[in-house]
């Protein structure tokens, strides 16, 4: 071949098999099923996988290092920003971590408040994965029928919260506004409308014989494969490992309500895809549970810190379970007003480490159907 | 000097206002189409459709060909510029001659044809050939491999769209469209559907995958493959492939119409309506499927081909035979 | 009608031509395929020149719908080598030899055509389909199922080396 | 988890209050020792959570967070290097999720981890030389500033305890 480089620094580092007969193929980072800008390079056999390899970082924002330079309350918007599907889990991550450092007590309310909202928040979450994965199979209509009601969970937590996405709505020792009655009332019609719902997507698209012909056997995981790289989440749980930390590590009040953990044993894209949609009932359960259950009281502890409160020094690890796994935050302090040290373990960047993998060998259009069961949120990898 | 007479022929003529009102035809009801299907997925997403321009976003077609039109026309550094032009032209350009022996009424066509059927299935190929041609001289891998997955696709679902198309060729013992619409009565249980529903089926899923609508659109497959063989083609070039699509649309809606819907024929006052009423019930149904069903992956394409289609074909075939 | 005619299979025979010229000179192998293909064209019209549209679309559906459609995805599966024969100049021998390839049989078909005239019908019947489907399941049943043996033949060796490729993956 | 029952070698093992700092032991190792030490979690049925790495004066911290999916109890495996000689062998081999995480730090620290598969940069570009989380020297904490550890039952600051060097001579 010529001498001519040609490719950018990953593409001419991937060095080719030794067969002639392959092709190797940027897909990504403009592709419509990498859900944003991750790039992935391909080594294809005819339309087999030989050998892949993601490539990160193009939307990274060193959110770490924006940790240790702001102060504790001005970090508090970067949660949002880290994963904006489940954004309220990063805030609960963070605030979690630092109330566990400086030993804030959170009031009862706030406890409540916090696992409504965080769990509302995950069934939009999951709701969203649900549409677009199915539009990475073809089908391009369930997305609007998922977005139909999660804009209602929107338009619901718009109101505590103040906005629709990003939310930063947690704050040290409670959250920033307590829950208006309106809220409340439409979370109790939301319920039963979404149970509603849920067998009608079942009908439309769960049972759907093409659907589960794309689903069913692709993408084998083995819980052995999930624990070498560290996968969590429903990509644990969709190959028989019984890992949530809402149950492994419990915070919070979890304990005090009825829910289960789905598991399933199958280990392929249509166990995560059936975990996804149970934990949607489960949260659905919970949301039930602590709506019947609230108490009345603060919604943010009496001596909450002010913002320019320096925590003592010292070191914690303080992991939530987010609609995508286990979200850790491992904060060190050095007693002054920013953070020393920030790491934020992002969930899906553990899920995909294991897709190169994964993807071995599997056909192309396979490679989509296990690249959208991972559930993959860009920002939240490349943080 | 030397004196010619001129003599025109009554069936020239006939054909050159044939191709004329087909190009209307064509372009009327891609036009019409596009809105169509665009208003029907929006139905089915919970959503208006498009609204905004004119009554019932009705012009929202023409401003989006008037988009297209005004975009430049780019290619990629690398391509083979003259198949890479001539892809979408060989795309488009076929559609007319499909439409010819197409009978629209009793005597509304524009050529008779004792072989319009086999006059069909033949230009039909020419379809397949520029989807080879955009994807393999766009200098694209995306596109390279739509143009794999198209070849691979229309070779096979050709075989049982033959053997189905064969079945009722059989039974009325012409390729004759008008011929074929006469032999079948009015009445929806003199339709050849009604005596040949395994044909009809094979044909239609069979004309589903040659017109790469989903699900069957593994040529495109934007999840998959970017946009696969036309990733490349901007403005008008992508507008070709897309008018061609609709185009073919149309074409396999009315030879279904012809060979298994009784064509013109219907119950009462038959006529081009009714013609047009069961093409469009058809297109309907297409999107309805577009709009519904995922993608099936390449392998499950192929072996429901090779492993159903076909042995059902030939089976059907052999039947037919035994009770002609 | 004698002068259109005319017209027409210069025209067609313009089309046979420069498609052969295209298939035979284009250093891309996708290029020689639409030569091929305009070759087959004008040749199926040619048939529809003689009266025999049946030989004129069956010539189009197998031969661009199919054989052209297969070529083309046996020439995007494989990759020539890069520095391989076809990509040196050729030498003037083979030109030579391409010359009389082209020439010989020219000479021979036109020789047996000038020293035995056959009798030539000025306006072409059009043979039925009915007749067509007679005349080869009886007078010409061997010609016929010789080639189904030959097509058969060339089916086996596909699948044979399709599978021995599948057994190497 | 104590260091005399430790089956790797280790230069101190503390046993910490998991509700206060999350972790039930920080487990102090040598660099050369962390395959080993990693092989262990391998075995005992852990898996990785994430590689983080720490700037501090002594030199670079890396710790490594094993969490187990039944019985749950992180522990954090650390080691320091000199920052003028960050090297650490990889523990990609034992646990392959590890590439990405030592990839990262590699990129926020330049602590180079030897043996990694694809020691490519994973999230910064890759003509970055620049390693963002490397602190400037004065702002840099000694250990003794940031870790407040909390013991189990006692309230003593931890003493290192020196392992016998007997069993380090073999590297994994």
């Amino acid at each position: 071949m010529s001498e001519i480089q040609t490719g950018d620094y990953y593409t001419r580092h991937f060095s080719p098999g030794p067969s002639d007969d392959t092709l190797i193929i940027n897909m990504g980072p403009q592709h419509p099923s990498t859900h944003g800008v991750l790039r992935i390079i391909v080594e294809l056999d005819g339309e087999y996988i030989l050998r892949c390899e993601p490539v990160l970082g193009y939307v990274h924002r060193m959110h770490e290092h924006m940790g240790e330079t702001k102060s504790y309350t001005q970090y508090l918007p970067n949660m949002g920003r880290v994963d904006y599907l489940h954004a309220l889990a990063w805030n609960w991550a963070w605030c979690g971590a630092v109330e566990k450092l400086a030993g804030i007590e959170v009031p009862e309310r706030a406890q409540y408040i916090r696992v409504l909202t965080t769990e509302l928040n995950r069934i939009s979450s999951h709701l969203l994965w649900w549409g677009a994965y199915i539009l990475d199979l073809g089908a391009f209509s369930p997305i609007l029928y998922a977005f139909q009601d999660r804009e209602i969970i929107m338009d619901l937590l718009q109101i505590p919260t103040g906005s629709r996405l990003t939310y930063c709505y947690f704050r040290f020792g409670g959250v920033s506004a307590d829950l208006s009655d309106a809220f409340l009332a439409g979370l109790k019609d939301f319920v039963p409308y979404l149970r509603g719902r849920l067998p009608m997507y079942r009908d439309l698209v769960t049972d759907n014989v093409i659907l589960r012909k794309r689903c069913e056997g692709i993408g084998h995981f083995s819980p052995e494969l999930c624990r070498r790289y560290g996968a969590t989440g429903p990509v644990a749980r969709g190959s028989g490992i019984d890992y949530d930390v809402r149950r492994a590590e419990p915070y919070s009040i979890y304990d005090r309500f009825d829910w289960e953990v789905p598991v399933l044993e199958a280990g392929d894209a249509m166990s995560r895809y059936l975990i996804r949609l149970a934990e949607i009932e489960q949260s659905l359960k919970i949301i039930e549970q602590a709506l019947a259950t609230i108490p009345s009281g603060d919604f943010i502890a009496k001596g909450a810190p002010k913002p320019k409160w320096a925590p003592p020094r010292g070191e914690t690890y303080f992991a939530v379970e987010g609609a995508r796994g286990k979200i850790g935050v491992w904060l060190v302090s050095d007693g002054t007003k920013t953070p020393y040290r920030v790491k934020l373990r992002a969930p899906g960047y553990c899920n995909l480490s294991l897709f190169a993998e994964a993807a071995q060998g599997v056909l192309l259009a396979d490679a989509v159907s296990i690249l959208g069961s991972l559930d993959l949120v860009i920002p939240e990898i490349d943080r | 000097m030397l004196q010619t007479e001129i003599i025109v022929p009554a069936e020239l003529v006939r054909l050159v206002l044939g191709i004329v009102a087909l190009a209307a035809f064509v372009g009327a009801n891609a036009i019409v189409l596009v809105w169509l299907e665009r208003k029907v997925a929006g139905h089915i997403q919970r959503r208006p459709g498009p609204f905004e321009v004119g009554p019932y976003g009705l012009l929202q077609t023409a401003a989006d060909a008037a988009k297209l039109i005004g975009k430049q026309l780019t290619m990629p550094a690398g391509a083979d510029a003259f198949l890479f032009w001539l892809a979408p032209i060989l795309a488009f350009l076929p559609v007319f001659v499909l439409f010819m022996p197409i009978p629209f009424g009793e005597n509304l066509y524009s050529l008779d044809m004792d072989l319009g059927l086999v006059l069909i299935l033949a230009y039909a190929g020419f379809g397949v050939l520029s989807l080879c041609l955009a994807g393999w001289s766009s200098h694209n891998k995306w596109g390279l491999l739509g143009a794999a997955r198209a070849v691979s696709q229309s070779v096979a679902y050709e075989i049982p769209l033959l053997l189905a198309v064969l079945a009722i060729a059989f039974m009325t013992g012409s390729f004759n469209l008008q011929a074929i619409t006469e032999g079948q009565g009015p009445w929806p249980w003199q339709w050849n559907v009604a005596v040949q529903p395994l044909a009809f089926f094979i044909y239609f899923a069979c004309a589903l995958a040659e017109t790469n609508r989903a699900p069957f659109d593994l040529p495109e497959a934007e999840s998959e493959l970017t946009a696969g063989f036309h990733t490349e083609y901007s403005g008008m070039g992508f507008g070709l492939f897309f008018l061609a699509e609709y185009a073919n649309m149309i074409v396999v809606s009315s030879v279904a119409t012809v060979l298994f819907l009784g064509g013109w024929q219907g119950p009462v006052f038959s006529g081009w309506w009714w013609f047009l009423a069961k093409v469009y019930a058809l297109i309907l149904a297409m999107m309805w499927f577009r709009w519904t069903y995922p993608r099936v992956r390449f392998d499950q394409l192929l072996n429901l081909n090779w492993k159903w289609f076909i042995p059902l074909g030939l089976a059907n075939l052999l039947v037919t035979v035994a009770v002609v | 009608m004698q002068t259109s005619a005319l017209v027409l299979f210069v025209i067609h025979a313009l089309i046979i031509g420069v498609g052969g010229i295209m298939a035979v000179a284009s250093r891309s192998l996708v290029r020689a395929l639409v030569g091929l293909i305009m070759t087959l064209f004008g040749v199926s019209g040619m048939y529809l020149l003689l009266n025999a549209p049946f030989i004129a679309l069956m010539q189009l559906l197998i031969y661009v719908g199919a054989v052209v459609i297969l070529i083309f995805f046996a020439i995007m599966l494989t990759k020539a080598p890069a520095g391989g024969e076809e990509e040196r100049p050729n030498q003037v021998r083979t030109y030579l030899l391409a010359l009389m390839a082209g020439v010989l049989p020219t000479f021979v078909i036109g020789w047996v055509v000038l020293t035995d005239q056959p009798a030539s019908i000025n306006a072409p019947l059009e043979t039925g389909l009915k007749a067509l489907g007679q005349g080869l399941m009886e007078p010409y049943f061997l010609a016929f199922e010789l080639i189904s043996v030959v097509l058969l033949v060339a089916m086996s060796a596909a699948v044979i080396l399709a599978f021995k490729r599948r057994q190497s993956r | 988890m104590n260091i005399a029952t430790c089956p790797f070698p280790a230069i101190a093992i503390t046993a910490t209050d998991y509700a206060k700092c999350g972790s039930t032991a920080y487990c102090y190792v040598e660099p050369r020792n962390v395959v080993r030490a990693a092989k262990y979690f391998f075995e005992a049925g852990y898996f990785i959570e994430d590689v983080c790495g720490l700037d501090l004066e002594e030199g670079f911290e890396v710790v490594y967070h094993f969490d187990s999916f039944t019985a749950p109890g992180r522990v954090s495996l650390r080691l320091v290097v000199p920052h003028d000689k960050p090297v650490v062998p990889s523990i990609a081999g034992v646990f392959p999720g590890a590439e990405w995480h030592e990839r990262e730090t590699t990129d926020f620290f330049g602590v180079v981890f030897e043996g990694n598969p694809n020691p490519k940069p994973l999230l910064l570009p890759d003509d970055m030389t620049l390693h963002p989380l490397v602190k400037e020297q004065k702002k840099r904490q000694p250990a003794v500033n940031v870790f407040v550890v909390h013991r189990l039952s006692e309230g003593k600051e931890p003493t290192a305890a020196k392992k016998k060097p007997a069993d380090e001579d073999e590297e994994a």
